[in-house]
Order: structure tokens, then sequence, then C-alpha cells
């Protein structure tokens, strides 16, 4: 492998002053197990890892049923399955973080090192994306939030700036009968990257049948994981139905734009998009229902 | 040069100390430094888990992390799971069912069922095919190391 | 001959010898090996696919500091083109050498270029980015049928097809054709009522195993060379390097140390000789270990291959007759295993009219190595379909068709040779009556599949030395390298013959100066062969022995009897001590006793499987998951039935990964671009249920205890019973492999 | 007297015959009267007096390796086939 020096910092601060300094030749280590890799295949070059795993403040993790969640950057896979408030709060991301990898590898990576690797198939983005989460940027002039699904801007590329890092991601409280669900498709059952991933989040009526609005969102169809606006917004207001369900399912077909690789092929995709964004709404509408009234 | 960092660690609850470059991985430290040959290195990039520690009582994969990090941490690793006099029931239990043909892929097997049954003594099949899956093995189809994981819940 | 005969230590399953050191990680593995004053290799290979090498230009990579030497195939000696005998076989020496470093074209990509030794292994690899190779970039051929094209680029300029002596007149990459003959085919065509012509195409596939190659290797002054690795075969490592460097094999030593995992893989060198010309070059010595995409991209896989199958049968399911051309990707140098495939296409029936062609082909992958039961897994994909939609179409059962066509005692191979006792019946009939077969599989998008396969298995030199402790246990010294438990296996039958139990048998693998030549651990042989061999070394034991309570007892030897572990005398005297307790007067009876034996026995036997699976289709994504399998084979006699069920279960999971997933995916430029475990998808154990390994028992004649190999034909029915079974749930006959989820959704017309 | 099994890209030398009878104690001699009797077959099964390192000899079904000077027995059935190997 490469050579770099190993710096582990003890406050945001000094992460960023040392981002600041030593510019693009410089990354941020927390569980590494994108990162490392990257290094040993010399697919990443750097001079500088950063472990920001020392920093209080990555390390947060903490729910509160009015404000929502505040999950640091670092606070890796397993601990937010374990965490029960967040796996009944929020389903769609805790479907997401227990099929990354395989268990060894869900004991360090984590959502935020998933969101700044920014894979096209990052199987975390779409359940942040539907879940209107936030991520807090820290940099060299404080902090600033944007968005989770303007933070990809192309494979691998990130929104943050020179001396910039990602912090926390922060995710409103979920409302009143509204759950949220991710899958994706993958040949086998655990350890491929997606071919294809969807997440969806639903907020229903009072009785069940209609939906008040929904997020859609894709994973691996694109050069970065999608909202899926205008297919979200066609079940704004809608009693559930196979047919409204069909039509966003068609929508989301509409902007993906994937390619052809070892992963699977463009046309494979393109109709998986379809076959999974169903599936994922309906089963968010399931978890809805389910719930005791 | 890069210069060479001191790490302290408690590996299988001996204090250890070594230098290391930061680009080492916590295998390769175990491997070359250290001499703990248990954990093997099928892929070095996280798929197969045949390097599989327990890192402050999580698993992890051992060349997914640097040697550096495990500063001030501790680390289980295979040689540190029997007794002097006793095997550890799922070195039993792979031993009784047969669950192992080369053997490369054990250590690491053994490594990840045991944080497996540390935290859930009863899983069942599908839990403990879930929580395998990150091992490989071409060698036995799976078949006896699950059931072996299966064996050595119910024997403990 | 060993029918009803009760057995005090075969057919039990005491604990591996070698179990606790595996279950520690105290075993040590090739990679593990240390020795003082140690560089580490690393092997530059060619990003191309197809190119010249221009130059090497090794001036920076030498100025690194921590770089002690450079080898390139000028530090080869200068290879023949001629053949040169292995002992398993023979290969063109120049293709041999240029296979461990390129000398004049890169043939594939991670076709080795250069190596490095430095003080360690980043060094090394950094090295490696420091070489300058100036390459002049040829048209890759990727894929058998191009290759065969008579305008394809051609590989390499001195190959003429050759044809049993005859060869061809212009250069090709058609390596060999090669033909077996039965019958009348025309006739039994025109006998058949039904007959179904179908096209196969295979990918690429790799054994996979966890642990990638690895040598150690070190010169002294005194010229010996002592290689310390993981291999299938010490011996055949031995003569390997021989060959390839030139060197005296009595100055070669190799030292095979636990091996994790070869299916055929690690019988081929490929960085063993680049070690030892880094240390002989450093006068150090070199450790060089490939990485996982080095394992894919630069050792053999198995083909992907391209078949037609068209057998004809009548009303009644007698098939009468049948016709394959099987063309077999070889790699970049001559030696696919189609001569296998032909042997295996249609063995398993008893088939008066055949016709047998196969095409040996290079292209621009990498060489091909064996994968067990190599080639006949790709034949049995095409053979099994096509028998399944005659039963179909017969509308037969499709174990029916088998039983009625199955391959006896006494019929004769297409290929010649005529069948001893076999079990493949008794395997047909094992799954008939198996609790998988007899209960319903009704669900919508289910489906059931069977198919059967056969694999010859093979005998092959093994040597085996047992010497007597006092304490009435025994040493038992191997050439076999243990890759899934044969030490248990074969101790196991020297027990037997002792009459003592397994654990009072310490087996030892030993280096090439220790032991009489052994053939690799491969063709299914070493229970079969080595275990022979310890019987026979048990036996000389027991002789002896049996001489020594003759003199213990003053009595004639031919007087002296051996059963159940006890030496008695059967004239006159009431005399009777134990194994155990002659062990203790060895020394007052004329000192040690060493056992020996060498064997290449002939009765290898063949080995049947038949299978049964269960599939779902998810006919949205093409996914389909495996619900149930059940695998009989006729094991002739299991020695440790836990080790037979663990190959069954293994082979078939490997079949599993072929049949689904695994295959090599290349880019245009001939670029593997899933040369990871991430993306080569070998199944987990969470794709998989429990694998029912049926154990038949049908005795080997060719055995004193009836074993027949049992590693290498359960990976050859999973493929095609899995085609099968999807068809049973969709309707759909997949005809090529892997049958993936976008292939499964393009057979369905959804994509 | 031993059968010899005619391997099919040999048989345009043997007039279409695909088992014949040839007299011989031992392979050399068995493989030279087969090429006395039909010119041309000792060559595409030889590599100057050995077997074709790329031939395996099947004597009664079973691989050998026989040496050209071996004893066959009287009533043996050989065959030649490609060389292969297993996993």
């Amino acid at each position: 492998m490469q050579e770099f020096e190993y710096i582990n910092a003890k406050t945001v601060s000094e992460a960023v002053t040392l981002l600041d300094e030593k510019g693009d030749k410089a990354r941020i280590l927390a569980g590494g197990t994108d990162l490392i890799v990257q290094a040993r295949e010399g697919r990443r070059t750097l001079d500088w890892m950063i472990d920001i795993k020392s920093i209080p403040e990555v390390n947060e993790l903490s729910y509160d049923s009015n404000t929502g969640l505040t999950l640091g950057a670092a606070v890796p896979c397993y601990q937010i399955y374990a965490d029960d408030a967040v796996c009944n709060a929020y389903p769609g991301l805790v479907d997401a973080t227990i099929i990354i990898g395989g268990t060894a590898i869900q004991g360090r990576a984590g959502v935020g090192g998933n969101l700044c690797n920014a894979s096209p198939a990052a199987d975390c983005i779409p359940p942040l994306i539907v879940l209107n989460a936030t991520c807090v940027i820290a940099g060299p002039n404080g902090e600033r939030e944007i968005p989770s699904e303007d933070f990809c801007t192309a494979p691998g590329q990130t929104a943050l700036e020179k001396g910039e890092m990602l912090v926390s991601i922060k995710i409103p409280a979920p409302q009143q009968n509204s759950r949220s669900y991710y899958l994706r498709f993958i040949p086998r059952n655990e350890m491929d990257i997606a071919v294809v991933g969807a997440g969806a989040a639903i907020v229903l009526d009072e009785a069940k049948q209609r939906i008040i609005s929904a997020r859609i969102a894709l994973a691996a169809v694109a050069p970065t994981p999608l909202y899926a606006e205008e297919a979200s917004a066609l079940l704004a207001d809608r009693e559930i139905s196979d047919t409204a369900i069909d039509e966003a399912a068609q929508a989301a077909q509409n902007i993906a734009r994937p390619i052809s690789d070892m992963r699977g092929t463009a046309e494979q995709r393109t109709h998986l998009v379809g076959v999974l964004t169903r599936r994922a709404l309906n089963g968010a509408i399931q978890r809805v229902k389910d719930d005791a009234a | 040069m890069v210069r060479k960092l001191h790490v302290q660690t408690a590996i299988n609850g001996e204090t250890v100390e070594f230098l290391c470059e930061p680009r080492q991985s916590l295998l390769e430290v175990l491997r070359d430094e250290l001499h703990l040959t248990g954990a093997k290195e099928g892929c070095n990039n996280g798929n197969c888990g045949a390097c599989s520690v327990i890192l402050d009582g999580r698993l992890v994969n051992s060349c997914l992390v640097l040697g550096v990090e495990i500063d001030g941490k501790s680390v289980e690793t295979i040689e540190g799971v029997a007794e002097p006099e006793k095997l550890h029931p799922i070195q039993d239990a792979f031993l009784e069912n047969a669950a192992l043909q080369c053997g490369i892929c054990t250590p690491g097997f053994i490594m990840s069922a045991k944080a497996l049954l540390d935290k859930n003594p009863n899983p069942t099949e599908h839990e403990v095919r879930y929580w395998l899956a990150g091992n490989l093995c071409r060698c036995t189809g799976y078949d006896k190391i699950v059931r072996a994981v299966l064996d050595a819940a119910s024997a403990t | 001959m060993s029918e009803n005969k009760e057995y005090k230590v075969i057919g039990t399953r005491p604990i591996r010898h070698d179990g606790v050191d595996k279950v520690t990680g105290r075993a040590i593995y090739g990679a593990d090996f240390q020795i003082t004053g140690l560089l580490h290799g690393r092997v530059l290979r060619s990003p191309h696919a197809h190119a010249k090498i221009v130059s090497i230009d090794t001036s920076r990579a030498e100025a690194l500091p921590g770089v002690k030497g450079i080898v390139t195939a000028q530090d080869l000696p200068a290879a023949e083109d001629k053949m040169a005998d292995l002992g398993e076989g023979a290969v063109n020496l120049k293709y041999l050498c240029d296979n461990i470093l390129a000398s004049d074209k890169a043939l594939y990509k991670g076709h080795a270029i250069a190596a490095v030794a430095a003080t360690n292994p980043h060094i090394a690899g950094e090295a490696c980015t420091l070489l300058d190779v100036e390459y002049e970039v040829l048209p890759p051929v990727l894929e058998v049928r191009q290759a065969m094209e008579p305008d394809a680029p051609i590989l390499h300029d001195n190959i003429r097809t050759s044809s049993l002596g005859e060869t061809g007149e212009k250069p090709s990459n058609v390596a060999s054709h090669l033909q077996h003959k039965k019958g009348d085919i025309e006739k039994g065509f025109t006998e058949a009522d039904v007959v179904i012509e179908r096209e196969f195409v295979t990918g690429t596939v790799h054994q996979g195993y966890i642990e990638p190659h690895n040598a150690t290797a070190l010169y002294n002054p005194d010229g010996q060379l002592t290689v310390w690795c993981s291999t299938q075969g010490a011996f055949t490592v031995r003569e390997q390097l021989a060959e390839i460097l030139q060197y005296p094999i009595s100055k070669i030593k190799v030292v095979p140390l636990e091996i994790g995992g070869g299916f055929g893989g690690k019988i081929n060198v490929y960085i063993k000789p680049v070690a030892a010309l880094l240390a002989k070059k450093t006068g150090k010595p070199v450790k060089v270990l490939m990485n996982r995409a080095d394992v894919f991209e630069g050792t053999g896989p198995t083909p992907a291959s391209y078949l037609t199958i068209k057998i004809g049968a009548t009303n009644d399911g007698k098939i009468t007759a049948a016709q394959t051309s099987l063309a077999f990707e070889a790699g970049a140098y001559p030696g696919s295993p189609v001569g296998a495939g032909a042997m295996c296409v249609f063995a398993p029936y008893n088939i008066e009219n055949v016709l047998i062609d196969g095409y040996d082909v290079v292209v621009n992958k990498p060489k091909t190595a064996p994968y067990r039961a190599p080639g006949a897994t790709n034949a049995a994909f095409g053979t099994e379909t096509v028998i399944d939609e005659l039963a179909e179409t017969l509308n037969m059962d499709p174990l029916e068709i088998r039983l009625k066509n199955g391959a006896k005692e006494g019929d004769r191979r297409a290929d010649g040779p005529v069948f001893p006792r076999i079990g493949f019946i008794e395997t047909i009939e094992a799954a008939q009556e198996h609790p998988h077969y007899t209960s319903s599989n009704g669900k919508k998008h289910h489906g059931r599949g069977v198919a059967s396969g056969f694999w010859f298995n093979i005998g092959l030199e093994s040597s085996v030395t047992i010497s007597v402790n006092p304490d009435g246990t025994v040493n038992l010294v191997e050439g076999s390298t243990d890759i899934g438990g044969t030490r248990a296996s074969i101790a196991m039958q020297a027990a037997e013959v002792l009459g003592i139990p397994a654990e009072s048998v310490n087996p030892t693998v030993v280096d090439t100066n220790s032991i009489g030549y052994t053939a690799v651990t491969g063709g299914s042989r070493t229970t079969y062969a080595t275990g022979y061999a310890a019987y026979e070394a048990a036996q000389d034991v027991v002789k002896q022995m049996k001489a020594r309570a003759a003199k213990l007892w003053d009595v004639d030897e031919d007087n002296i009897q051996f059963a159940d572990g006890e030496f008695s005398s059967i004239n006159g005297k009431e005399e009777q001590i134990s194994f155990r307790d002659l062990s203790a007067k060895l020394s007052q009876t004329g000192g040690p006793v060493v056992g020996r034996a060498t064997m290449n026995p002939a009765g290898a036997g063949g080995a049947f499987a038949t299978h049964v699976v269960d599939v779902a289709v998810d006919e949205e994504t093409g996914k389909v998951e495996i619900l149930r399998y059940t695998a009989t084979q006729d094991a002739g006699k299991a020695i440790h039935p836990s080790y037979v069920e663990g190959q069954i279960q293994g082979g078939v999971v490997q079949g599993i990964g072929w049949a689904l997933n695994e295959e090599y995916i290349y880019n245009d430029e001939g670029e593997m671009t899933n040369a990871s475990f991430l993306d080569y998808r070998m199944p987990t154990c969470l794709d998989l249920p429990m694998i029912d390994a049926v154990i038949v028992e049908v005795p080997n004649p060719g055995h004193p205890y009836g074993v027949r190999g049992v590693g290498e034909v359960p990976i050859v029915p999973p493929p095609a019973a899995i085609a099968n079974a999807i068809y049973d749930a969709i309707g759909v006959r997949m005809t090529e492999l892997p049958m993936s989820p976008d292939r499964i959704l393009k057979a369905l017309g959804k994509i | 007297m031993p059968t010899v099994a005619i391997p099919s890209l040999m048989r345009n030398l043997t007039d279409g015959e695909d088992i014949v009878s040839v007299k011989g104690n031992t392979l050399r001699e068995i493989i030279n009267n087969l090429e006395n009797r039909y010119p041309g077959t000792k060559e595409k099964l030889c590599d100057g007096d050995r077997i074709h390192p790329s031939v395996n000899v099947y004597i009664n079904g079973v691989l050998t390796r026989t040496a050209m000077h071996d004893h066959v027995d009287e009533d043996a059935e050989l065959h030649f086939l490609p060389a292969i190997s297993g996993g």
C-alpha cells in the first residue's frame, strides 16, 4: 500500500484545520471499510488519514421523539440497528444498515462513511433521502447543513469543500402514520453491492387508506443516488392502489440512467427500478398498516 | 519514509506493544509483527472473513483495520479462544461435526461464531447463516459449519 | 469383496488428526511460514490481454531503497519447444515457462511480466509501479467461437491444429481436435422417434480456494533449493521447478505446508519458480504471495465452453444415438480439459451410436487449470439438460429415463473402455426413494430438477511408511498434502489393518526428501491410492510383526495369525499377544519395525452421482433461490463418512455457484472486471439450504475396502439439475451458464 | 491375441476398422505389428519409440503407465486416449 501519515484527531476543529492544510491528499478515516481498500488498491491517493473516531460529536447517537435523530458521522451500523428507538422510528434506515457488507463490516462501517464514499450504489443514501435527512458539515468557516439528496455530486465526489467534514446526520422525527422501507436487488443474499436499490417513505392518513405524501429514492441507476421527485409527487394525496404505485414506479424508471457493468446491465437495472420501487412502496405502506392504531 | 508509530494494546488479554507503519493493517501487524498467523488473508478487502478478529467486543475484518487504530483497545484472536487444557465449545463442535476441510477459513469462522454466540447464545439456523455470510468457505458447502455453530450453541 | 464385512475403524467418524491445530490457528499454511532474513516478492502483471512486450526497463525500480532484486523472463533458462513429462501429464516446456514470466508476448491480463524482491511487501509493490514496460497492444480474442473463426487474431504463430498426429497447414487458435466414435451415428438417429439438439455456453469459472498462492524459496550456497509452499503435490512442484529452472531434481526440496484449498488449481506452479529466481538473485529467502486479484487474473480457472448436444431416443425412452461437439477455451496456452469432457459427456449412459468431437482452443485468458472433475461439468450441463427435455417430450419421469439408459458393469463407453462394477443405477434408485423426490413440489414458481454425473477418478503413485512405536501407536508418513481430511481417511485404513484405533495412528505429510514419490492430491485419488498404500504398508507391518511374535514364541512365522489386533499362534501353543504389547517388545525381538508400500493402483473405478434440487424463481427479478438439495453418490466405501459428506456438500455448492452467479466478466479490452470476492459471487451460507448428502456404497473391486474417489463428481450435476428445476418452475430452458438474474429475465422476455 | 481399439481419427488408416486383433507380448510389439499392418499408425501414437506424451494407454479400461517393453496379456484390450488430468 502507498505510504501515508496517520493522525488521530481529538476535536472537530483539529480535523478541519488538518483537512484545510492538507487539501485533497488528506482523507477522513471512520470505519475504513471503503477507504482502506481504496488506498490499498491505489484507487485513491492520499498522504494523510485523519481518524475521527476519538471526536465526541461524530460518535453521537441520540433520538428524541420531537426533534428526531442525530447520527454522528462515525457511528457504525451495528450501533444503529442495536438501538430500539432508531429501529422503531426509521426502519428504512435500519433496512440498509443490516445489509451493508457482512457482520464484520457492520462492526466498523457507518452511515456517515457510506455517504462520504459517495458510491452511486450506497445502500444508506436512499433511506436518508426519503427520510429528509440533512447533513451537518463543519469547515473552516463554521457549520452548514445541506439536504442529503444534495450531498453526493458524482461517483466518489461530494459537496464537501476544501477543509470540510461531515460531522453528523440529522433526521426529523417521523410523522404520524409514516414508515420507511429500503431494499436492494443483489444476485446473492448478502455481501454484494446493490444492482439497484430503492427506498420509500410513506405518510398515510388516519384510516391508512390514503397516501398523504411519499418520498422515493434510488441507488445504482445514476452517477449519484437519486431522489425520485416526480414519482414521489405522483403519490401525494392519493388512495392506495396498484395503479398509483405502478405510476410511481414508472416515473421512477423514467429518471433512471443506469450503466451496464459487471454488476448488472442497464436494461436489467431499469427493469428492476420498477420492481423495487413497487416493493419499497408496498413495504412502507404495509409497515404503517402493521403499526398498532 | 513515514515514521513508525508506537501502539500499546491488549491481545488475548496480554498487553502488547509494537511499532508499525500507518499503512500496515491489523492483519499484517498480527501476522508479520506479532507472528499470530491464525488470522488469514483471503481477499484483503473485507469479502471473505478469513481475517476476522474481535476488536473491543465487535467482530471486524482485521484487513480493514489499521494497526495504529488498535492503540488502547483490546483484540481477541483465534490464538486466544482455547483454554490451555481445553478447547472452546465452538472449536470442539467444529471438530465433532467435521466442519472444516482445508481449514484456512476455520479461524475466521470460529471468531465470527464466537462473536455471534457471545451476543446471541441461541440463534436460529437463519440467524447463524445471516451472521456468517461474511465468511466464505469453499470446501464444505457450509452445511457442517452451520450445524457446528448450532451444536455449540446448544452445548453452552 | 468387502460386502457385508464389519469394520472397526472404517466407516466411523473419528476427530481428524490435524483438527486441533486447525481450529486453534496453529496450523502453518504457506503464507504463515517465517524464516530469518526474509525478503518479500511481488509480481508485475500485464495490464493488457494481448500485447507484444517491446521492452522492460527496471532502472527506476532498482533505484528504490529496499529493492534487492528484479527478475524477468530473461532470468529463466531458454526454454525449448519440447514436451516435458510432469508425472501427471506432459506439457510444452516453452509454454510452461512463458506462463511463469512472459518472454515475448503477454497473452492475458494478469500475465506475469517481472518480479521484484524487497525488504517488505509494500516496497516490492511500489517497485512494481516503477517498472517501465513498453507494450505493443494487439487485439484480444476472448471467446472460443470467435477464436475458431478463420480470420481471428492468432495467439501463437506456431500452433497448427493437431488431430492425432495430423497437423493443420496454417496457424490456428484451435490447438487440437479429438474424436470418439462408436457405432453408426446416422443409423442411430434414424432409429430415434425423438431427436433433440441444443447449443450450450458456459462461462469461465475459478476454483475459488480461499488461500491465495504462496511460495518461499531459499537457495543455499551449496546449490540446494528449498521451496516452502502450499500445493496439491509437492513432487509435481519439484518436477515443474526442475524443468522450468533446468535444475537438477536432486537439488530441489519442496516442503508442503498446510494448504487452504486447491480443487485442481494448486497443481500448476505460478509464483514458485519466481520465488526461486528471486532467491537465487538475492541470495536471501524470498516469500511471494498472491493477492486475490492475482489469483483470479494470474492463475488457471476452468474454461468457458461452447457445446452442441444432439440426442435421439425411441418412444419408449431408449436412447439410440448421441452426438456432441465440445469447444473448450484452453486459455493462453493449449491444454483445456476438453479430453476429459469428451470422455465424460455421455459416459453415464449406455448408448450404441455415439460421435464426440472435441476442440482445444486458445484465447486471451489465463491458461486454464484443472477444477474438480475438469471438463465434466461443462459437458454434463448440456447432456443432462437435453435428457431432461427428452424425458419431458416422451412424458417420462426424468429419473426413469436415466434408469432405463444408465450405464452398468460391462457397458462400453464411447471412448472405448468397458465399465467395471459401478454404482450409477444405485444412485438413481437412492434418489427415487429419497423423501425429497417423493415429496410434492407444487407451489407456483417452484421447480424441481434432477441430473446425474460421472467422473472416472484416477490412481497414480503413492508412497507410505509406517513405523511402530513401543506403546502400540504408529507413525504414518505420507506425501499426499491434506486438503480435506485425508490424514484421517488414510490413517483409518492403516488402523483397520493393524486393529488399533484411528487415534493410535499419527499421520504426517512430509517433504519431497522424506518419502517416495507421491502424485498430487487431486483426481479424487488420495483416499483411494494413498489409502491403498497405507493399507499395504500396514500389511507389511503385520507381516514383520508376525515374525516377531514367531520369534517370541519360537514357532514358525506361518503359524502366526493376526486378527482384531491380536497375534496368536495357530499351531499347538496357546499364545496370544496384542499389537500393543508386541510393540513394546520390538527392541528385544530384533529392533524397529517399519512397514512400507508404494502403489500405482489401476482400479480407481468410476464415480457417479444423481442430484435432486428444488428452486424458487422470482419472476420479477430473475433470482433463483435453492430451496432443497439432495445429492446421492456412490462412494464405494466411505472410510470417514463425515468427510465424504463434506466432499459431496462442498462440490454441490461449488456447482451451485457455477450454475447461478460465478463467471469471469470481461470488457472488450479483455480485462476481467470482477476480479474480487465482492464481484465474483461465490455462494455464502445465506444463499444455501442444508445439503443432504446420501452415500451409496457399491464397493470398488479395485480397492481392498472398496473405496472410490469421491471429491470430484459432486460438482458435475448441479448446473444441469438447477437448469432443469428452473425450467420446471418457469417453463424456460436455460442454456447458458451462469443462469444469473439478468439472463433469466432475458429468457422470460422481461428485459 | 490382444485387441486394439482404433481411435476414430486413425480409422482412415485401418480401412475403417474400429477394433483389430494384433499379435504381441509387449506394447512395443503390438504397436510395431499394428504399424506393419496399417502403416502410419505408430507415428500417431508414438513420439519416437515412446508413447506420445499426449496419449494415454488404457489396458482393459484402466489407465496404465505401461512402458513399451512391459508385458501385455494375451486377452488384453487396448485403448489409446487423449491424456487428461483431474482436479
